[in-house]
């Protein structure tokens, strides 16, 4: 049991857009004291930031909070959003978005194409009426 | 920590010009989208987005634009950016939405 | 049952002293978000820092996480830092720090002092063995 | 983010320039304390600190000002502050501090 624990930051938000820069600011924090270049700082903030839009718009209520875990190891940073939101099983089919087609495209669709493309790797696990974990990962290293 | 929205119309240019200064989120990009539906219904002109002074933009901000743009196509009328940070640019990028907006300088 | 609830932040951080910066911006985010001019956000921030740095100094170990507790209301901001340390049952008598005596005291004894001049109203529950909440309101309004 | 510690000796002055650059809390305080234990070791003279771009000091940091002026003051020396942020010096006012320190500026 000489294993050591990595260090987690715990962050419970209320479910409303006005926290979300709260967040930002947050994760901006621990990736730059974690060492992150400027670049990837700047990814991460961005990814984290739509997670947790995400969990805001299709989360259950007002009144409910959100998660934002976040994992700090040696060569990386994961963290992980999730909600107690209504889930969507189709999450993880959602491909590039399809900008040819403007005029029958609804507003919005770009939320989890962003996240596939700023962090390394992203899982998603929802289900239908049991709300959404968003697990991000970003490398400290250049290869990438 | 919010967002700042400076307008104007360009007589000679037939053209919006429109600042936006600080950060379009999930609690901002309502009194961007306010902003867009008042202009197109004033005029359905060009509008020319000085983003010099925008710090971030997130998928909700960027479907506003997608919004207005729409309405602005049927006139083919256009939606430019000028002055966008590094970062900004490479959302636009990754999203292909540098093919749709006029991205200057 | 129809009276709104608070809306309520929590962070969970681990008991090292690279942390704290983190937190620090964490709360400043909070308090500029709350609308609290810049002198009382500065307030709030070195005063949920020092609360910070006792719960790592005195807290259990290095493996443990201590917890910040942001519940906004209307007209203030409740902060309440609490952690599983060695607790201190003097912590209420903490009085001015007795700089006269420069060569008798030790480098310490600083932090309670500040909290209390810095926010408007603190309590402390401490009891020996079983930690310490340190909970520090600031309200809004010019009569504090 | 961090601390950066800028230090010089004014051979004219008999006097250490030293800047604090960043935040001196917890977690940067042993960097500033090894630095004052050197100098002192080095050379028992004032200690004037540029606090220009000093954004942040909590008890910590202070706790090291305060040893360093113990050991400074058995040999009648100081430790001079200028160029103090407001929010530093209603620190060091609350404190007391700013009777045991010279401030200048
Ligand atoms: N946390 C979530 N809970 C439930 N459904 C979600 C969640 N995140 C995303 N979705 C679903 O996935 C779709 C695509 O999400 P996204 O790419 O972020 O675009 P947008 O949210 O703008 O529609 C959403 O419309 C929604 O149906
Ligand atoms: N979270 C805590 N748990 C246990 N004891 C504490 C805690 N915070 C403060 N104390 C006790 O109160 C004393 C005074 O605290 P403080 O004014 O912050 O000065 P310092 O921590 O520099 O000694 C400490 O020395 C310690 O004995």
């Amino acid at each position: 049991m000489s294993k050591k624990n990595n260090d987690e930051i715990k962050l419970s938000i209320p479910n409303k857009p006005e926290y979300v820069s709260v967040v930002r600011l947050t994760v901006t924090s621990i990736a730059n004291r974690m060492g992150f270049d400027i670049e990837k700082i700047e990814d991460i903030k961005v990814a984290v930031a739509e997670a947790c839009t995400n969990a805001i718009t299709h989360g259950k209520n007002e009144e409910d909070n959100f998660l934002v875990d976040f994992i700090m190891e040696e060569d990386k940073l994961v963290v992980n959003v999730s909600d107690n939101g209504r889930g969507c099983t189709t999450l993880n089919e959602i491909k590039n978005p399809d900008l040819d087609h403007l005029n029958h495209e609804k507003e919005g669709g770009l939320g989890i194409f962003i996240i596939r493309s700023l962090m390394d790797n992203v899982q998603i696990i929802s289900n239908h009426g049991s709300g959404t974990i968003i697990s991000m990962t970003k490398y400290m290293g250049e290869d990438h | 920590m919010s967002l700042i929205i400076e307008k104007y119309y360009y007589e000679e240019k037939k053209q919006w010009s429109v600042s936006l200064i600080g950060e379009v989120d999930i609690y901002t990009a309502g009194q961007l989208k306010e902003t867009f539906i008042k202009l197109i219904e004033e005029k359905k002109e060009d509008i020319k987005i000085n983003a010099e002074e925008l710090d971030y933009i997130d998928s909700t901000g960027l479907g506003v634009l997608i919004g207005a743009l729409k309405r602005l196509k049927q006139e083919n009328k256009d939606i430019i950016l000028f002055n966008v940070k590094p970062s900004i640019k490479k959302l636009l990028n990754i999203t292909g939405l540098d093919k749709i907006f006029i991205i200057e300088g």
